[in-house]
């Protein structure tokens, strides 16, 4: 039932609204609104009870094992949500003067762009973009101001591998450049061939995933980026899956020149059913001059202020109103100083070790790997194709099926050119017994496909909703209520 | 090990399975000279969380309580206690994104139900579910006004100085690289809006996109219905840029000028989002349904499962960059999810009446507050437009050496102008919420008056 | 799964642990525990996922229609919760002087004795009980000190009527005195004739609860009042009902000596799935010398300090260590004013409304109420003995299928004299259409009763788990893991 | 109307169906003499809940935030974020009594994990479901224990002075009345705690029970061992009053004497419940399975369904006052379960090594505070026997107005023992918790070293 059928006309929930008379004399009638907008007239009660039934019809990590590749769902500490909603941090302007009344909130941004510094070997961090995508976008802004300043103005492509995160091209395109994509070899590494046939002059740079979205880290990183560097080309480092190496390999030291970091990945701040994320930038020396503003910078006296395009007048420019999602970055913080090095070199080995371990045990149990020569980074990638072809079940039906076992299914049919793939990313936060009720799960699973396969095509069984009717929902659009 | 489970036993056991000894092992891929350094040293020691709690307490005290008049695209309102309690349920405030319908039901319906208010709030047909913040939701509408517009061969679009100066820098920052020129419309200085026949100037012009904001930037109403006519009457879509909370009163988007405008956009934080030095906020983008294929951003949709019941999920994805890559409408993927939960739990809480009580207490305290400022000498509305909530000062001193004085007094009295309007003289953007009492008024009438009556004797 | 199979030894969560070495050196072995305590040894996000999916399995106000009789389960306002729970009440300790860091909260709680005391029509309020039982002990305590303090030491009798809630006679009990029952009549007063014969000098006091628990309000009260005062005998106020009289009738105009409230019921504090609640008495100008302590007091400049022994040295003493259920009390304070008089008096209005209208149309669909004749008044009871004989599904079956339903069980089999019972109370934050739904149900029900009892006797189906072995369970105890 | 959904329509429909005009017809019952005036103008004006959360935010900020080394009996712990953002979810929160208990699960399975933590941690067989706090605790182990104590004819009981002197209050508020007379054990003012040659002089009398507190209210440690075997030789039964925290060390009273205490009880609080003014807290108490059926307040077993599923219930409520009324081993009803929830979340978080950890490092704190106090001229250390976490000072000044300066400079330095314990003289108990760092120590030393040369010089 949705909130708007529970509703009946002037119920009304005084509680919340001011006294004021709602009618706002002195605004001349050309300009007020006709018609009362459509808001669900219900009571307090209605509204807790109604989003309370809601919530509890999602899988999220509170509640189930969530092994979703390339997302890295892993535990958002309960500490970090309580501190970055302190009353002072929830209340302030973002007008206040930074001087008088910001410089809480300040040096906590402060000391997070140093801390990023080092984990990513980058020289100078941004944190305003308000997800990965963003954050790419700003990374091909500043590679394309690079070119700019020095008068390199033929650079219109970027070279993208096709086992790229969506984002990648998408972005590159919303940058003004064209895509071109590179092949991946038998084994998940860039095709270097491909690579040194596709560099040149055009070339403004290369967007990369090390460890790739195919689960496995790119070895010759390094003949990768002097082809490129060699080109006049820069290296942008797509930061989603920095989980795997944090401690081990930074970016920076890998050759890249510019990269996002995914907070809401690696440092653990919530997906919240689909956002707000942070995805700050992070430049070596020669991009400097073109981070995004705003930047933290501190004073002499040790006062922090706002960096801005006074400050960096070569800036890329502003990517949103203010800081970014500020109480993201706040609570990404927090992560960051309760785990300090140790704590964080930890999570790319205890990553990496449930990975291969649930790698080994699902490989073990017959299921066939997408690269069974390499090893596991925080996530691998199983094709389910076989199974597809003997049983009829796809990966689709698996995903479905594993939500009935108490499961949230793996990311599916990404990426694109593994058939019936499943990617799957356990994350250091999960525990052994849970990795091993997963690998059982998915042995029954199979065991159900063999002997009756209707029963992985019509799962679902067991959740709000049965299988839904996508195409559907696509040709008759319904997105808005009607009444 | 914080937050990983793991026992010593446990880790043998693995690693058994695996085959290999060490942990370390597992990183054999990686060549040896690219490994990093230890980062021991290099960041700040382990807290637990007792201590980070209490740093964390300590900075957030730092900041201070002021009483806060400042808006200029972020407002201080009430937010029922409800909205957040429910919001961070770790059912909403842990999932992912809704890739898995079956999976997702609650976060699938709420958005669906979000979609449909901001569609009504706005007047439109359509809504996404969501986008970052109200400026790089402009941006955005700007991106898809130019592709939707197949009558404009031009990438220009008519940008009034009205919009918020930030507002206006994040749409440069992000349309150029695609071509898109951005052509300033000027206002008038004596009533604090762009005055229709002045756009006389661009008809022969070829605009893909005008932007009209409602109230604008200095709180002062634009003629919506004249701008929106004289767009449609030259081949230009209109992009209404609005505050939700005074779309309860004021006539939305899709009521203006004869056909309405074309794609409504801006800044969600006034409902339910606490201002938090900033974000995380949301934009929201709502459009006509011819337009829906050339939104950016989530959409979600009401079907049918096998059994023929309603239910909930992500469509329209060809839009979007996992399904269209380079071809898609944006290259947006995580946006602002759990404030659009929250939004949906505030607009429920306030209801219509609700809304439209928030929206004329806003209004009505700042027409008194005015009224008691205006009194005082030296201070003098600048404009003589109609105004919503929210409203331009001049003084007859310092405007930022004001403001500071006042702001050591715990009173951020508002938002000086002089930088980004410095042919306004010492103004300064003042806005009340319904969050302020009379005693407040009083305090901030009060201040004002004798802080400039100190700095004139000093 | 129990929490404790989800323990591994030596598992640690070290965010949480100071850093001190657990050895504590320097206390001498004679001191020091043998073995380790039996804690579960989990990660913060197994703890998390446990309880938030165990928190699934209840059923709450904030999930489902509670219409369970005599708790008055009602919407518990979330600002309440939010208020009472800012960081200066939270972290105030009980000893912290009050003049210097006191006087905030000793604010609220003066101010909420005061607003019981219009509300109650009584002299003085002590808010120390710590839930309706403990109030009625004060109350009955204060009773015994009365005629104590009198000389009057004879009276050693306590009248109850049959149909009074456990806690009546057990409080009686743990007062030292006899309980003496007190029959009620066919129309659910209490026979007056009986009361007659029953007091007399050995006669303490009487507790009635109006509304009584039989939902019906005791029209004669002034009656009893008489007969119970002319011998001598003092007038208890069970609280638990006032819901349904707010601002229509007082209980000291009724006559009453002393009273509880339950703020856990009339005042919208929590349930907490059990507790805490707050049972502060009320009393008249006879008891006020002997009210519990502490009492906030106000001084001639207008601060607030707790009165104590010194001020109050015939109070019936202490019953905690501090103030009660502090918070509480402030959530009861925040309702209240949100509330003011007008939202007050609205509740017995509504409260009344909505179960007159749900007994009207249950009784239209059939059912047969235990007391046709009578207005229900806040709550009423429904018979389904009838149901019970023809189809052999009794009440305990029909609650169990209500589950099904979506709807918590009335209460059931209380008061005791009802055979096959339903007390049933809607609360008046239920809307119309909630109410109109569990009438449906409660007529499907009654149709599977006819066709399929065992669909009943078996329920619930959809729960976590099927009808429990309530028989097994006391035989064979089993209230601690064992491992 | 404040949370009361009904619309005008509606009430119209509902009266038609009940067939009254008016609302008012449904009170016909109640004789208009009874009935109340308005309540208009004797309360205060209703608030919304923004006006209401201003006048709380101002309450709270006024009542500040000391420093606080205040204990007795009340504890500033570290409360992971986790515990209330799981304790106050609206299943938890807002249910009832688990009554019904398919419905229940949660609580109950909750409840049944608390229960065995609670033996566990205590060292007995069985757990109860909460009492109110630690001192009604007490006082239901003493009439459990005088219930239970077959051997022993008479209604006395040994309680002694070290025990928190308002425990001792309430223990007489809620026994008295059934007979029970409270016997004071006398202490050793050299050492702090109950010697145990001295009991001696009871070991004619006949004593249902004897109350031994661990550490006592003074932090010193009392000679478990040896009174609880001097009790059981004498018939009479060992209730052992524990705090939980530092039962992680401590040798719990399941372990005293050959044969360990019979009932154990205690305050709650420290395990994860903020201070908060005093509650609500929650009582524990533990037992022998063999007194059981004497125990008060609620139980949950662990039973099957059906289907041969394990599940939980209420269990033994033949000992209740709901089944058994006036025969109920209690009166208790509505207990503190909403606090036992927290407990158990904290419980899990801390795990057997963290809660050592807490306990130890609230008597590290402790005892390094002790050592730079002492060396401040006037203040010593009152006892010569072993404490915990908790130690009481004598000053040579007024002890009440020294407190008082400090509390002046936010500091709380301490429990002031002048009025509960004249005959020790200008003394006061201090206690650290884990929360203290080093900087917070010296903090205290020097206000303290400050305050008292202020107060000698002038
Ligand atoms: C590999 C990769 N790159 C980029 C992104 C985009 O990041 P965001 O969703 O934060 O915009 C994602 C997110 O899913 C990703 O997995
Ligand atoms: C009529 C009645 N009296 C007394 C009580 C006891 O109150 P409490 O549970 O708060 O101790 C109740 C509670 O259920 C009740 O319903």
């Amino acid at each position: 039932m949705l909130i708007f059928e529970r509703s009946r006309k002037n119920r009304r929930n005084p509680v919340q609204a001011p006294h004021a008379e709602p009618a706002a004399p002195g605004i001349p009638q050309r300009f007020r609104r006709r018609s009362r907008p459509l808001l669900p007239e219900v009571s307090e009660l209605q509204v807790v009870r109604h989003y309370t039934r809601l919530s509890q019809q999602n899988y999220a990590i509170d509640t189930h094992f969530y092994p979703l590749g390339s997302c890295t769902m892993k535990y958002n500490p309960r500490g970090c949500n309580a501190l970055a909603s302190l009353p002072g941090f929830l209340s302030r302007h973002p007008l206040a003067p930074e001087e008088s009344h910001g410089q809480g909130v300040l040096a906590c941004l402060f000391e997070l762009q140093e801390m990023l510094k080092v984990v990513t070997g980058m020289q100078g961090v941004s944190l305003t973009p308000m997800a990965g995508a963003q954050g790419e976008f700003a990374g091909m802004a500043m590679i394309r101001a690079y070119h700019d300043s020095r008068g390199d103005r033929e650079r219109d492509e970027v070279l993208v591998p096709d086992a790229a995160h969506g984002t990648n091209p998408a972005t590159a395109i919303m940058c003004g450049y064209k895509v071109r994509e590179i092949p991946t070899d038998a084994d998940g590494d860039v095709d270097i061939e491909a690579l040194r046939q596709a560099v040149g002059p055009r070339t403004a740079g290369i967007m990369l995933t090390n460890p790739s979205t195919l689960g496995v880290f790119e070895r010759r990183i390094h003949l990768i980026a002097e082809i490129v560097h060699e080109a006049g080309g820069l290296l942008y480092y797509d930061g989603a899956n920095l989980n795997a190496i944090l401690g081990k390999v930074r970016p920076g030291d890998m050759g890249f020149d510019v990269m996002h970091l995914n907070l809401h990945k690696t440092f653990a701040t919530p997906h919240g059913g689909g956002g707000p994320g942070a995805g700050p930038v992070g430049v070596g020396e020669r991009l400097l001059p073109f981070l995004p503003i705003p930047v933290v910078g501190r004073h002499e006296d040790g006062k922090y202020r706002w960096l801005t395009e006074k400050d960096l007048p070569r800036s890329i420019g502003r990517l949103s109103a203010h800081m970014g999602n500020t109480g993201i970055l706040l609570r990404a913080y927090v992560y960051m100083r309760m785990l300090g090095a140790e704590g964080m070199e930890r999570i790319a080995e205890f990553a990496t070790l449930n990975a291969n371990y649930l790698m080994k045990r699902l490989s073990e149990s017959g299921f066939e790997m997408a690269y069974p020569r390499r090893r596991a980074s925080h996530e691998f990638i199983l094709t389910l194709k076989r199974e597809a072809k003997e049983t009829g079940a796809n990966a689709m039906d698996f995903a479905k099926r594993l939500l009935d076992y108490g499961y949230h299914a793996p990311t599916t049919y990404f990426p694109l050119l593994v058939p019936e793939c499943f990617l799957i990313e356990p994350t250091e936060t999960e525990d052994k017994a849970t990795l091993d009720g997963f690998v059982e799960a998915m042995r029954c699973i199979r065991r159900e496909a063999e002997n009756e396969p209707e029963k992985l095509q019509r799962a679902p069984h067991t959740l709000p909703v049965k299988r839904l009717d996508d195409v559907r929902a696509a040709r008759k659009l319904d997105a808005v209520w009607k009444g | 090990m914080p937050f990983v489970p793991h026992t010593e036993e446990e880790i043998r056991e693995m690693l058994e399975v695996i085959g290999v000894q060490r942990i370390e092992a597992l990183f054999s891929e990686i060549p040896p000279e690219l490994r990093a350094p230890s980062m021991e040293g290099m960041l700040p020691k382990a807290l637990n969380e007792m201590e980070i709690g209490r740093l964390m307490r300590e900075r957030a005290a730092q900041d201070g309580q002021p009483l806060c008049f400042v808006g200029a695209g972020a407002y201080e309102h009430h937010v029922p206690a409800a909205v957040w309690e429910i919001a961070t349920r770790g059912e909403f405030y842990t999932a992912y994104t809704p890739y898995q319908a079956e999976a997702s039901q609650g976060t699938l319906q709420l958005l669906y139900e979000y979609q449909t208010m901001m569609a009504s709030l706005t007047g439109m047909e359509i809504s996404n579910a969501s986008l970052y913040d109200g400026a790089s939701a402009l941006a955005e509408a700007v991106l898809m006004a130019v592709r939707a517009n197949r009558r404009s061969k031009s990438k220009r679009v008519l940008i009034p100085a009205t919009v918020h100066p930030v507002y206006r820098k994040v749409v440069r920052t992000i349309v150029t690289h695609q071509g898109i020129e951005v052509v300033e419309v000027p206002y008038c200085t004596a009533c604090g809006n762009v005055v229709p026949d002045s756009l006389a100037q661009y008809s022969e012009g070829d605009y893909a996109a005008l932007v009209v904001p409602q109230p604008n930037f200095f709180g002062v109403l634009e003629e919506v219905d004249r701008l929106t006519d004289w767009a449609h009457t030259n081949g230009t879509l209109v992009i209404g840029l609005i505050n939700p909370i005074t779309a309860a009163i004021l006539a939305p988007p899709g009521e203006w000028g004869e056909t309405g405008a074309d794609i409504a956009c801006g800044e969600g934080q006034p409902l339910g989002i606490p201002l938090s030095s900033g974000g995380p906020y949301f934009g929201f983008l709502c459009c006509r349904e011819s337009l829906v294929r050339q939104m950016p951003g989530r959409i979600v949709g009401r079907t049918v499962d096998l059994d023929g019941k309603a239910g909930f999920t992500l469509t329209l994805q060809a839009r979007e960059q996992h399904i269209r890559r380079s071809k898609a409408t944006s290259n947006i993927c995580t946006n602002q999810g759990l404030m659009t939960t929250a939004a949906t739990l505030y607009l429920s809480l306030l209801g219509p009446e609700g809304l439209e009580r928030v929206a004329s207490a806003c209004h009505d305290n700042t027409r008194r507050l005015l009224e008691k400022v205006v009194a005082i000498e030296g201070v003098e509305p600048l404009f003589d437009g109609e105004f919503f909530h929210e409203v331009v000062l001049r003084v007859d001193l310092p405007v930022n050496r004001l403001l500071e004085r006042l702001a050591g007094h715990q009173l951020l009295a508002g938002h000086s102008l002089a930088e980004d309007y410095p042919e306004l003289g010492d103004a300064f953007l003042l806005c009340c919420t319904e969050t302020k009492t009379e005693a407040d008024l009083e305090r901030f009438a009060t201040l004002l008056r004798e802080t400039m009556s100190e700095m004139r004797s000093s």
